[in-house]
């Protein structure tokens, strides 16, 4: 183990990476639709060897006293035990609450639901819109991988029929949510001062620290998450911002 | 009797089982039982915890089964139910008489199954997953375990009832089955039956059970055997898992019934 | 501990028992009705040196939604710690869980209770029935025990006088729940290749396999439920079937 | 004044008091007040689990009161509330005086309290059947604790309120004492008393509390005394527990006040 | 350590204390009023090292079905780690929940607050008054200062605006709780056959047993508590009625 | 553009800080912030539990972040919520980088953040406090870490949001950031900013860290400064902890970098 951790350090003060890929190349990338009928939408990204499930289950439920015009919107991340060794059964970690706390933050300062078109009625009544983030394989970078799932899913939604304050859950209508953005997550490590993007689960064993760059579909940051227990320089950050606005146009693509 | 999709009263779901399908795990292998979809995955042996449920004589098979969020009509909560609680357990039982625990004593084995959508049949759909997966990494088994849940409509007994058949049923019996020792592991029944109809369902649902063991030794052939592609490509990536112990577990291997004489 | 073990093993080969039962023969039952005056209902179950009651507290709730015409049933289970010095404080274990589901199962598989006419206002207002297993002492088949308590406890039931949407439990008034069966339990344990009904303690510690097999009035199975962690043949559970249908009458006159 | 249930004011409700109910335990009692019933069972002295509790000169008495969902006129949620919480806590203290903790350094004693029906005055019946438990149990003790409560309605005092009482009086003032060192081991009030109908509360509770002690004692003399029926009776089928430690709980015993003479 | 608790108690033993006080000398004590303006009121009390604050949230919601004309109070305690390093994050320990329903009690069996005047619509609708005691600094004592915390903060509460359900936290109004009372508690702790009161932490941690006596502004005693492992004799239990009734005179007059 | 309480843009809100406000902890400290209270304290190095966190080589810095109950507009419910856990985990991040945690192999340091009142920039409250606490607990550390929050109202850059700015920003941008190595520790954004902007928060809030570390600073030599009224105050009544480990952190201190050079 810790002689691993050592190759991948050794690598990394050189710019290079264990699977031969460069700083600001990712693995390969497949994102599939609705691979769960059950749910409302879902998408199944797969990132290298990580894996990631995303569905959207519908509700009706009482809008928050303090925006009583908009649906609600829940994203909730479970590091599910078949995924790693090292995830445990209990409530959500450290890591899973960042996780979804870190997608939701995407997904709403974007606005890429208009959550106001989802109020059936003010004060009472509103779309409830649950995400819910599944880890099968855990190999590195969840947080770009649930973002793009999260997003890929929440677009093929088909809304279920609305019968008084019952859902028809078996009739999905043809509606779709209102969506207006596709905010795109860019994740780096800093390891022996260098920047890599999309860190793999070794990469992220050793990393010094890490930032995730959430941009909207013109380019502005939405988001912005550091991690990891050590500090960044502002240049690093600078330069983070620029490598993140080139790559999330690629990313974008696998979006559409 | 006719089935609403088509299917005679003995045919199962169609049947999908694909075993290896999570990189971190042991072993590990999915099933699509119609639209019911499992994924199982194991970990270990290795050290129990918590310490006080260490078996000294054996190793112990820490089962758990959920379901995901979005897998259900209605949402599911995540956290523990009692029915995912009681399914755990059943689960448990329905595999351990299959494992060879004894050879692993004071460890943990790990399995977790989770439901990714549930249509009818998810614990028999977990079982089938489980038990390839405990095969995929090469834990040492008596047999593989099958399982297949059969009801009666009409006059007729029904073999790995669908949603909207579960409604209509008489009874729902889940059954587990190992087809080598022709030895009954699950059980379990909610319904209204005389006992000669009783003794009809569970004669249908052992016949889905031996049914599905080919599609699970099929799966692992596709793993494992000498022709499969994955085992080559795996090879090249990582160290491969060596899969003796899978072998114990086929009718094919006489290792399987030696091991069997000399435990019992 | 081993050595005993291996005694009731021995005896077990030869279809004895430690205390000289046969093979299908019941450890003394009683059955005392009400004594919990507070209760809608009560029962408390001997059986040998086992003892439980169970207690029915009616209530009113909000129906299921996809049972709006239908009163609600819940079943539910604690392993007190009083009980056996291998109870634990805390949520039901995986035992408890499974005895309050077995139950659960027997009452409502055979329609003992006509959950129809516990409506009292459709999508809006019914009847809750819960049955609370309380196990006081425990040495041997839990299941059997709970089971005809509850079932006893139920048709032991004088509803409360109902004002609006409160109940005034002060004032029971003469009206029983709608009961319609007497669902019976009979508990087997696999020992040695053999079969024996009524295991007690020593023998549910070094049992096979274990099977309930729960028929109503007119012999029908309405409920299974295997555990243990060995096998049955499909022989053996046949023949559990035959024996059960002859035991249950006699256990049903208990409940009468 | 008159009682609803035409008691004098210095009465005890009718009282039952059984040890030896639960054969699982090493001690067990249930005690009746009226309609108020409360079963106690002891475990131990055993190993003390988590070893964080253990203490290292002495034994610690684990405490639990808890309410069956049925004992309460609204269905009571299972589980623990705070209120059970500071029952537990209190029950605790007011039976540590009582036994010789010291004898048994880093075990635990573990209690178990369970009313199944409440109707007024239950932590005073749980103390009454946990005292008896323990010295079913054969633990060494001091003396037994006898609980009793007082209240104040109109201008009298009133002993062992019943639930509709309890709605009227001035204050609810549950005792627990020790009658052969005359100690006080629980005390609490709520209420509205001046400082001398406290004091005359205070007293009626304690009279109480030596009548309950007399009961208490007879139930461990029909348990375990030369003519106890059950004892012959259990003495076949088990092994029975020497009451030696019961002994010295009863005041007529010489051995125990020795005992109290060197520990002290 | 140990040495430490020796000397206390051989101090005790004399009727003297490692702080030079008393027997019936409190700590100095400082009551700050209303040092959390988010909170509709909030005291801070400081008796010696021990730092206490108790805040108060007003809130809406139905009453309790058998009291439906009725505000309801809460009492909550938290020992938050930040006060002693013997505190542990979870729910509420023992010492926690007795410190919250002993406070509770003095409150409800003075009549501090009329409670009848904080029902809205019967049945419906009242207010919530939530106690919150947080304690900063353990340092003995905490039944007393959290009991004077509470009833300062009470008495300071302006109750925010209701605009139909919905509380307007922003707008507080002029209007205060309808208190009528204040009761005062004073703890003993007997250590050596003697008395005192105000037990510093050292002093907790020997003693043989302790009352709180909590009386109203008339002398009459509300609420009694005794705690520890050892016994009182009636003597001293009523001889501490006689000092409290005294030292509460003294108490009161912090609270005006 | 003017702000409401008629700050300018780059101002902070008026500032308090207080070391030594908790007697029972090895370190603790005060922060307002506006409106904004926070109070911080330390226990240890002492032993980790539970032992399966502790680490080999360091020390492990167990951080919770908690809201009083009555610290906000609507009452906040006690116990762990999704928020208050990340805050805790990026708080953690944001001190450690700052702390010799490789000096106390296998211990725990162990800090509590209570939010007293909360009027927005409650976790840069929080980080200020903490720094305070550790070093008035004498923990060696590399630099204090100081936290401002900004954001972008308008066309300007705003720093130290309150409550009501923080509903009009274009995004809230709270930093931690170490003057000393000019290291920013903590970065989290929330909004709508270009790139060019966000440069721009950033480097506002950055500044802000420098006039807060100013006054964290004072407030140590208020503590353990040679004219420290408090301190002597202090070694009075109790054995006065020696503020080395204080020293360390601060710039003027030149044992701190030879330290940071040896361990680096």
């Amino acid at each position: 183990m810790i002689i691993q951790n050592q190759h991948v350090l050794n690598m990394a003060s050189k710019g290079q990476r264990i699977d031969n890929r460069g700083q600001d190349e990712y693995r390969e990338i497949d994102i599939e639709r609705n691979p769960v009928e059950k749910a409302e939408g879902s998408a199944k990204v797969t990132l290298g060897k990580t894996i990631v499930i995303a569905g959207i289950k519908m509700g009706i439920g009482k809008p928050f006293s303090d925006r009583p015009d908009e649906g609600v919107l829940m994203v909730n991340a479970e590091f599910s035990p078949i995924a790693s060794p090292n995830f445990e059964i209990g409530p959500p970690g450290d890591d899973a609450v960042e996780l979804a706390r870190v997608v939701d933050r995407g997904i709403r300062e974007s606005h890429a639901i208009d959550l106001r078109k989802l109020c059936i009625e003010k004060d009472e009544k509103v779309w409830m819109v649950n995400v819910d983030i599944h880890i099968i394989n855990h190999s590195g970078n969840l947080i770009d991988a649930s973002a793009m799932a999260s997003i890929a899913a929440l677009w093929e939604v088909r809304l279920p029929e609305l019968k008084g304050n019952e859902i028809n859950y078996d009739k999905k209508t043809s509606k779709r949510l209102p969506m207006t953005a596709k905010p795109v997550p860019v994740t780096f490590v800093k390891m022996e001062g260098n920047l890599f993007m999309d860190p793999g689960l070794e990469e992220e064993e050793v990393m010094e620290a890490r930032l995730t760059v959430t941009t909207r579909d013109n380019g502005n940051i939405v988001s912005l998450q550091k991690g990891g227990a050590k500090p960044f320089t502002q240049d690093e950050i600078e330069n983070a911002f620029a490598l993140a606005e080139k790559k999330t146009k690629e990313l974008r693509k696998l979006l559409n | 009797m006719k089935r609403k999709d088509k299917r005679k009263p003995g045919d199962l779901r169609s049947v999908e089982i694909k075993a290896g399908v999570i990189e971190q795990a042991d072993g590990s292998a999915m099933v699509k039982m119609g639209r019911t979809i499992a994924v199982a995955a194991v970990y270990g042996p290795r050290e129990m915890h918590p310490r006080r449920m260490r078996k000294s004589e054996r190793a112990f098979l820490k089962t758990t089964y959920r379901m995901a969020p979005f897998s259900t009509t209605d949402r599911c909560r995540p956290g523990r139910s009692r029915r995912s609680q009681e399914i755990s357990m059943v689960t448990r039982e329905a595999l351990e008489p299959a494992i060879f625990l004894e050879e692993f004593p004071k460890t943990g084995i790990y399995l977790f199954i989770e439901i990714i959508q549930a249509d009818a049949g998810t614990r028999t759909a977990g079982i089938n997953a489980a038990s390839v997966a405990l095969a995929d990494a090469g834990i040492p088994m008596r047999d593989l375990v099958a399982s297949v849940a059969a009801g009666k409509i009409g006059k007729d007994y029904f073999l790995d009832l669908e949603y909207k058949e579960e409604e209509e049923t008489a009874a729902d019996v889940p059954v587990a089955y190992m087809p080598r020792t022709k030895e009954i592991t699950l059980l379990q029944m909610d319904g209204d039956l005389s006992v000669k109809d009783m003794k009809g369902v569970l004669q249908t649902a052992i016949k889905g059970c031996e049914i599905m063991y080919e599609k699970q030794k099929q799966a692992l052939r596709e793993r494992w055997g000498p022709n499969a592609a994955d085992v080559k490509k795996e090879l090249k990536t990582k160290t491969a898992k060596p899969p003796s112990g899978t072998l114990r577990g086929t009718p094919s291997g006489a290792q399987a019934s030696t091991k069997t004489e000399k435990k019992r």
